[in-house]
């Protein structure tokens, strides 16, 4: 694999990991549109861990993950109380308001950023990846959330057939902070830099779109979605200034002729029994 | 033996945000190889420039380190453009062992510590010292002053909260108050109110060059006249038409300016050709494009100090040796003018202090930095 | 001072009341998160600024922007909302937004990415009384924006195009067993508000004699807040939005600095989310009974 | 009182309003165990709403609902369905996100112990046994064949009856059916109430909506009737089917039937 | 004289065939029924005539003029109508707005607003809430704006899908009235029903669907008394499979 491969394997990591903490309280409808706060969150905490107490990325990273989970946690509450696009600009407001504290807080260089001294390898992100895509596919397989989409699909109904509605709202928004903070974490200290401008509402609403090009009805989507995303501009690169436009404009055909996504439960169904048949 | 190419990297944003300037930075870097290779090429020989676009982003711009360095074979790097993308770009130049050269990013101290990066452009503090000591000499009107920056990026930030509130004073002018503003803002209406209400006979400014127009414009439409003051970061050639006749007497310091000599002059003719041919809108060049152009010049005279081969299995030991022979540059003779590096990695150059007068820059006063 | 700072909020609203205006067209009354009326809010500006700067007379550049903005809005029409307005809510993000970076991109790649300088249509267009200065430009969008959202309030009520609309809006299938021509009648929908958008980014341009390619962007995020403050289904709503985001930018700036606008505005938009999650004028979600 | 003989359901001096509007005054009755309780009345007399009281989509304005002998008004909407009240709806509510054999997983919820359930994975295993009681379900009902179908995929009575099946789903010892039998044609009424009267047989109560006044004579052991939200008659549908204000204001000149 | 002509009409949906190769034909002025089983495909069948499904193959024919390529909205302006299976009100709107929808496209205004009040005499539960928002109507109050709505369209073809769901029984008798009387006022009417026995008396002609097919058409008197039929759809003693057996 050559080292341009091999960096863009990692970009698609990253994009994999925020994909993924978008999903998650996707499923339950939620569009957290404030996911690029989270990572902030766990970008800056981990690597100030390290940098000013030296603590092992093995601890930092997985702190600022919980340390994004918490701060979720706390706000989700109050934030869920809304629904659909309010919601998402409840979330959007969310992010900036992130963005905006850490662009103040000169402990962690405020507007001039903040160099992060320990670096993380290729491998250790990628690895990251495949670890949250194993585990957010086991979790696909639970009734947990089997419920998320129930919750979406119905908040009334499931209410009544026992769901603890906002308790697992409340679970989804927090699981996918806390994937977006671990996703934080690996950032920092594979960039080497943190700065604000880095998680900016861009990147939120660009992750939300991988995650609904690649379809939300199976635990694939975000997958292909991220990989679409991240490789598409690559294979574009030979039409130079066109590379974007010819990409949004690829976009907007795929998503006319697959409106539910690339991947759907539709398609994974006749996969499924095609490969029923073939064995 | 060995290739017939001497490869050089180029990491640029040919999308994204800074297309505009990217696009007249690639016919620069064109135009200095071009030229270099018409006069037979380094070590014999030709000089040869990879491409790749980072969308100013900053993670792309990681990733065209490792393109160029371990596939592209580059000897060393020019660019990458942005701040944000420096900020990522040198630690993972530091790691691949290759030189990298900013034309843009003046944000204070960023290539401080790294082993491999250099910038060729000046820190902004003696830019503007440079600017207040022209105004005094001149004797303009100094009696007191107020500031005004972008808050949200590094460098203005920089010049508003350090370099400005201690070269004003040091040059014997007070300071009245100071305002900032984000980057993106296009109303600044309640920055110049206040402004207005200090009567400042001259703003101290640390922006972009669309935050100096919309400060102008809305100076104007307030009806406050005073002059503004500034370091690189608003240099540029197009500047007062882009004010629209706002601005007057705003002066600034910059690195290139078209009409010190005959050489900058035939280099700002020529370029104007090109960009032309290019289907530019722009076809002054400005100081990035000067600022590129040099750096190709001086990859070039570090490759030649080195004797580099351009052989891949040397290329580890050769790119060592361009950083090397750069540090030991001593007042190369550039179209800027005579360029050295300091301790930093940071290029040390003349610094011109112009001024707009009848909605043109003219030349107020060339100096050099202590 | 602090008068002509009030002043300057209410001008700096009155831009952000066009834009949420604009927004409540495209987004509340049909129901469908068209993140493309940014770009088209962008067209409006780049569009009249380039035929301008080609020398053509005002009025002209200013149709043509109005009929380029019409026909980007007819695609996205047909290209977005007819296949998939039945679906969950979030998906057309996708595809308006590939509008958005498609249009950005296009004008990047004619333009390039300077901002450019607008010219002043009326040399000095400003309103000097009692030591304050009065954006006239911004009057007129204020105007503009207040007369539109009265008519329009009335037209959606009252007439029977109105009521179809908003039977489209709920369910495009029930409209359509009801005998509403909805591939006709949307698109006219569609029409208007993009003409309605770039209109507003022909009156911003104006106003700061600026145009350029990521102006939707910036305009358009404050523009979405003041709408969902004042409620997505109320257009009187977005009045007030606009008008309580323009004040607080400005009156933060003043008082707490530039570097706390983002928080104060976002934190705003936050808090009164959480207080009435409906926004302000917003009537509260109509459920399907049990 | 024996465990035996208290009422099931007991609703007393219920009352809601909506705004200025009086839907349900001050209406008592009980459900006695094992029966099959019918609930019938004029459209908008109130008995939807009587459901959703019941169920507590909305706090009642006065009265006190007790389920089992406990007083169950405070109790909130989510947890009544674990103290064996599950109903089904008059507007069939089925998850369209999800299909007929996940909506009824869904369904199996307050049969779930603690976070274990909630965490294991077991939908990695097609023959686990919360699929396996599903399916059963399902073929109990004769409806197998959509197991995998999405929801939108179905036809109105199949609709009604997965909505049905999921109700039961969570062994309720009380089962509140809004017009179950809406939009099935007579053979598939009698079908229907085949299977209701096998529900009562295995101890759960029916307190069940219904205009079809067959259904209702060959399920129910007993007759509330509503009239603006007041109760008007009691009794066997016999009884009823003789008060003049029933038929005047409900069942009209054939005695609905 | 015949006003409605379906001709081998096929309907997929996806990979399902929820009809294949139904014929049918309605008389002007007289009332015919569909019945059939749970997923029989009526209200598929009402759904190709709106046109809100796409056939597959066949034809149709409406007064004489071809409607096969007609959209929705060219239907309802040739006189055709439909009670939408689930009723589908706009729960956003007010039952007024509802109702006034259901004239969209009449251009006689007065004669609509008389209309409007008759059809609050006929239904009083409307008439108290006309301007309160649709979504607080009980099940059976929608039932009845759903046909007073489609009534206000003015047909010549009235279709309903299913519309004693959810009436009370002395509502369902008045509903079998009201259409009656519509019925002789001229109007055409395609029942679809599961109240099989008041469907098949009140109709002139029906037809029995099975699996999309048509299995039987003809008299409705007749077909009443047809075994099969009795035992398929008329709930005539027919013993469940596995209820009734004590567990
Ligand atoms: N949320 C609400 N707001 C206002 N009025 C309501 C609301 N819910 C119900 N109503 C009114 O209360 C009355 C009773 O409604 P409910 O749904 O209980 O009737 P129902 O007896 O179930 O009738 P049906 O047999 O037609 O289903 C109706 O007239 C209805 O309009
Ligand atoms: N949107 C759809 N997608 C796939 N299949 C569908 C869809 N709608 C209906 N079907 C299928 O088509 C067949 C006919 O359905 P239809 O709704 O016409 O039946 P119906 O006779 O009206 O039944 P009911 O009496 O239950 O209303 C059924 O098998 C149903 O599952
Ligand atoms: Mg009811
Ligand atoms: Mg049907």
């Amino acid at each position: 694999m050559t080292s341009y491969q091999l960096g863009i394997l990692v970009i698609l990591s990253f994009n994999i990991i925020a994909a993924y903490a978008v999903y998650l309280p996707l499923a339950a409808g939620q569009l957290n549109l404030g996911i690029a706060g989270f990572m902030a969150i766990g970008a800056y905490a981990a690597a100030y861990l390290t940098n000013e107490f030296d603590w092992s990325v093995a601890f930092a990273i997985p702190t600022g993950g919980l340390l994004a989970g918490l701060i979720a946690l706390i706000v989700a509450v109050p934030v869920l109380r809304t629904h659909g696009i309010y919601l998402a600009l409840a979330t959007f407001a969310l992010g900036q308001l992130i963005a905006a504290v850490f662009l103040n807080v000169e402990a962690v260089g405020a507007a001039a950023g903040y160099p992060v001294s320990t670096y993380v390898g290729a491998p250790w992100v990628i690895a990251a990846a495949v670890v949250i895509v194993l585990v957010v596919f086991l979790i696909s397989r639970t009734r947990f959330a089997l419920y998320l989409t129930a919750v979406k699909s119905d908040v009334v109904v499931a209410d009544l057939l026992g769901l603890n509605v906002r308790g697992l709202q409340v679970a989804g928004f927090t699981i996918g902070a806390v994937i977006a903070g671990i996703g934080g974490g690996f950032y920092a200290h594979h960039f080497s830099f943190v700065e604000a401008q880095h998680f900016s509402v861009l990147l939120s609403v660009y992750t939300a779109l991988y995650v609904l090009l690649g379809g939300t009805q199976t635990v694939w989507g975000p997958l292909v979605g991220a990989a679409f995303f991240t490789l598409l501009p690559e294979l574009l690169r030979t039409s130079s200034q066109w590379r974007y436009a010819a990409f949004a404009a690829l976009i907007i055909l795929i998503m006319a002729a697959r409106p539910q996504g690339l991947v759907t439960a539709n398609l994974f169904h006749r996969f499924r029994r095609r490969a029923g048949d073939a064995s | 033996a060995g290739p017939q190419e001497l490869i050089l990297g180029y990491s640029m944003a040919k999308t994204g945000p800074y297309v505009s300037l990217a696009a007249a930075n690639e016919v620069a870097v064109d135009f200095a190889v071009d030229e270099i290779n018409a006069a037979g090429g380094i070590n014999g020989k030709r000089l040869k420039v990879v491409k790749f676009d980072t969308g100013g982003e900053p993670r792309q711009a990681q990733l065209a380190v490792r393109q160029l360095a371990e596939d592209g074979k580059a000897l060393a790097i020019i660019g990458p453009f942005s701040s944000s993308e420096v900020r990522v770009a040198f630690p993972a130049g530091d790691r691949a062992g290759i030189t990298q050269m900013s034309m843009a990013s003046s944000a204070p101290s960023l290539a401080k510590g790294f082993r491999f990066a250099f910038r060729n452009t000046t820190d902004e503090g003696q830019v503007i010292d440079q600017v207040l000591a022209a105004i005094k000499a001149k004797g303009l009107a100094a009696g007191s002053s107020a500031i005004a920056f972008a808050s949200d990026d590094t460098v203005s930030k920089s010049i508003g909260i350090t370099v400005l509130p201690t070269l004003l004073p040091k040059h014997g002018v007070p300071i009245l108050g100071s305002v900032d503003f984000q980057l993106n803002a296009f109303d600044l209406s309640p920055q110049v109110s206040r402004l207005a209400q200090m009567k400042p006979d001259i703003v101290g400014l640390g922006a972009p060059p669309e935050g100096a127009i919309n400060l102008a414009k809305e100076l104007r439409r307030q009806g406050v006249s005073t002059r503004v003051i500034g370091g690189t970061t608003i240099a540029d050639p197009d500047l007062p038409a882009r004010m629209d006749g706002a601005g007057e007497t705003m002066t600034i310091g910059t690195t290139f300016f078209r009409d010190v000599d005959q050489r900058t002059r035939t280099f700002a003719e020529d370029f104007a050709k090109r960009a032309k041919a290019a289907g530019l809108a722009r076809t002054e060049p400005n100081q990035f494009d000067a600022s590129v152009y040099d750096i190709v010049y001086l990859y070039a005279e570090a490759m030649k100090l080195a004797k580099v081969t351009g052989d891949p299995a040397r290329a580890a030991e050769e790119r060592v040796q361009i950083r090397d022979a750069l540090r030991a540059l001593k007042n190369y003779p550039a179209l800027e003018g005579p360029i050295s590096f300091d301790a930093d990695g940071d290029a040390i150059k003349p610094v011109y202090v112009i001024e707009v007068k009848g909605g043109k820059w003219v030349l107020l006063d060339k100096r050099t930095a202590a | 001072m602090l008068a002509q700072q009030i002043v300057n909020g209410s001008m700096l609203g009155s831009i952000y009341v066009l834009v949420a205006v604009a927004f409540t067209i495209a987004i509340g009354i049909l129901n469908f998160l068209n993140f493309s009326i940014p770009g088209l809010f962008m067209l409006g500006g780049m569009v009249s600024w380039a035929m301008l700067a080609a020398g053509w007379h005002w009025s002209a550049a200013i149709i043509t922007a109005l009929c380029a903005a019409a026909a980007v809005a007819l695609l996205v029409e047909r290209l977005s909302y007819r296949l998939m307005a039945e679906g969950d809510p979030e998906i057309p993000l996708v595809s308006s937004l590939g509008f958005l970076v498609l249009l950005e991109n296009l004008v990047l790649i004619r333009f390039g990415s300077d901002q450019q300088s607008f010219p002043a249509l009326i040399p000095d267009f400003n309103i000097r009384a009692a030591g304050l200065v009065i954006g006239g430009a911004q009057l007129v969008s204020l105007l503009v924006a207040v007369a539109l959202v009265a008519g329009l309030s009335v037209f959606l009520k009252a007439t029977s195009t109105g009521r179809r609309i908003r039977a489209i809006a709920e369910s495009r299938e029930t409209a359509t067993v009801l005998g509403v021509n909805v591939s006709r009648l949307i698109p006219q929908v569609f029409v208007f508000s993009a003409v309605f958008t770039a209109m507003g980014g022909i009156l911003f341009a104006m106003n700061y004699q600026q145009a350029s390619p990521f102006m939707g962007e910036v305009v358009g995020f404050k523009g979405v807040a003041a709408m969902i403050i004042g409620g997505m289904g109320s257009i009187w709503g977005a009045i007030l939005g606009g008008m309580i985001i323009g004040l607080a930018e400005v009156l933060s700036i003043h008082f707490l600095g530039a570097n706390m606008v983002n928080i104060t505005v976002y934190g705003l938009l936050l808090v009164i989310l959480i207080i009435r999650p409906q926004g302000l004028l917003g009537a509260s979600l109509t459920r399907e009974k049990l | 009182m024996t465990a035996s003989s208290q009422p099931v359901l007991s609703v007393a001096g219920l009352s809601k309003s909506f705004n200025a509007l009086k839907v349900v005054r001050d209406l008592s009755f009980d459900v006695r165990r094992g029966e099959a309780t019918a609930l019938i009345g004029p459209n908008g007399a109130g008995k939807t709403t009587v459901f959703n009281l019941i169920s507590g989509v909305y706090g009642v304005t006065g009265g006190r609902i007790a389920v089992d002998g406990r007083d169950i008004t405070d109790v909130p909407s989510r947890q009544r369905i674990r103290l064996g009240l599950s109903r089904s709806f008059q507007n069939v509510r089925l998850m369209a996100h999800l299909s007929v054999i996940e909506n009824l997983l869904v369904g199996q919820h307050v049969q779930t112990r603690g976070l274990r359930d909630l965490a294991s994975p077991f939908r990695l295993f097609p023959r686990h046994r919360w699929r396996r009681e599903a399916v059963a379900a399902l073929e109990e009902w004769g409806l197998e064949r959509f197991a995998d179908a999405p929801v939108s995929a179905l036809s109105y009575g199949v609709r009604k009856r997965v909505d049905l099946v999921r109700a039961t789903l969570a062994k309720p010892t009380l089962l509140l059916l809004d017009e179950p039998a809406a939009g099935l044609n007579p053979s598939e009424t009698v079908t229907l109430r085949d299977h209701l009267v096998a529900l009562k047989a295995r101890g759960v109560t029916l307190l069940v909506v219904e205009h079809d006044m067959h259904f209702v004579d060959s399920l129910c052991d007993h007759v509330v009737v509503l009239n603006f939200g007041e109760k008007i008659a009691e009794g066997s549908l016999a009884d009823i089917q003789r008060e003049p204000k029933v038929r005047e204001a409900y069942l009209g000149a054939t005695g609905g039937v | 004289m015949v006003l409605l002509e379906v001709a081998d009409l096929t309907v997929d949906y996806g990979r399902v065939r929820a009809l294949s190769g139904v014929s049918l034909t309605v008389r002007d002025g007289e009332v015919a029924t569909v019945l059939g089983a749970n997923g029989a495909g009526k209200s598929t069948l009402l759904r190709a005539m709106i046109g809100t499904a796409k056939p597959t193959t066949g034809s149709l024919r409406f007064a004489g003029t071809d409607i096969t390529r007609l959209p929705t909205h060219g239907r309802l302006a040739q006189g055709i109508v439909l009670v939408p299976e689930g009723r589908r009100i706009l729960i956003s709107l007010t039952i007024e707005d509802n109702l006034r929808l259901g004239a969209h496209l009449r251009r006689d205004g007065v004669a609509v607003r008389r209309e409007i009040e008759m059809i609050y005499e006929r239904f009083p539960n409307l008439a108290e809430r006309r301007s309160m928002l649709a979504s607080c109507l009980s099940g059976g109050e929608q039932q009845m704006l759903a046909i007073g709505r489609a009534l206000l369209a003015k047909p010549r073809l009235m279709m309903l899908d299913e519309p004693s769901l959810g009436l009370s029984p002395l509502f369902v008798e008045r509903l079998f009235d009201l259409l009656a009387e519509l019925n002789r006022d001229g109007l055409t009417i395609l029942l679809v029903e599961q109240n099989t026995g008041k469907a098949l008396a009140a109709a002139d002609s029906a037809t029995v669907l099975e699996l999309g097919r048509v299995l039987m058409a003809g008299d409705p008197r007749q077909l009443a008394a047809d075994p099969a039929l009795q035992a398929a759809y008329l709930g005539a003693a027919k013993p469940a499979p596995n209820a009734l057996t004590p567990s």
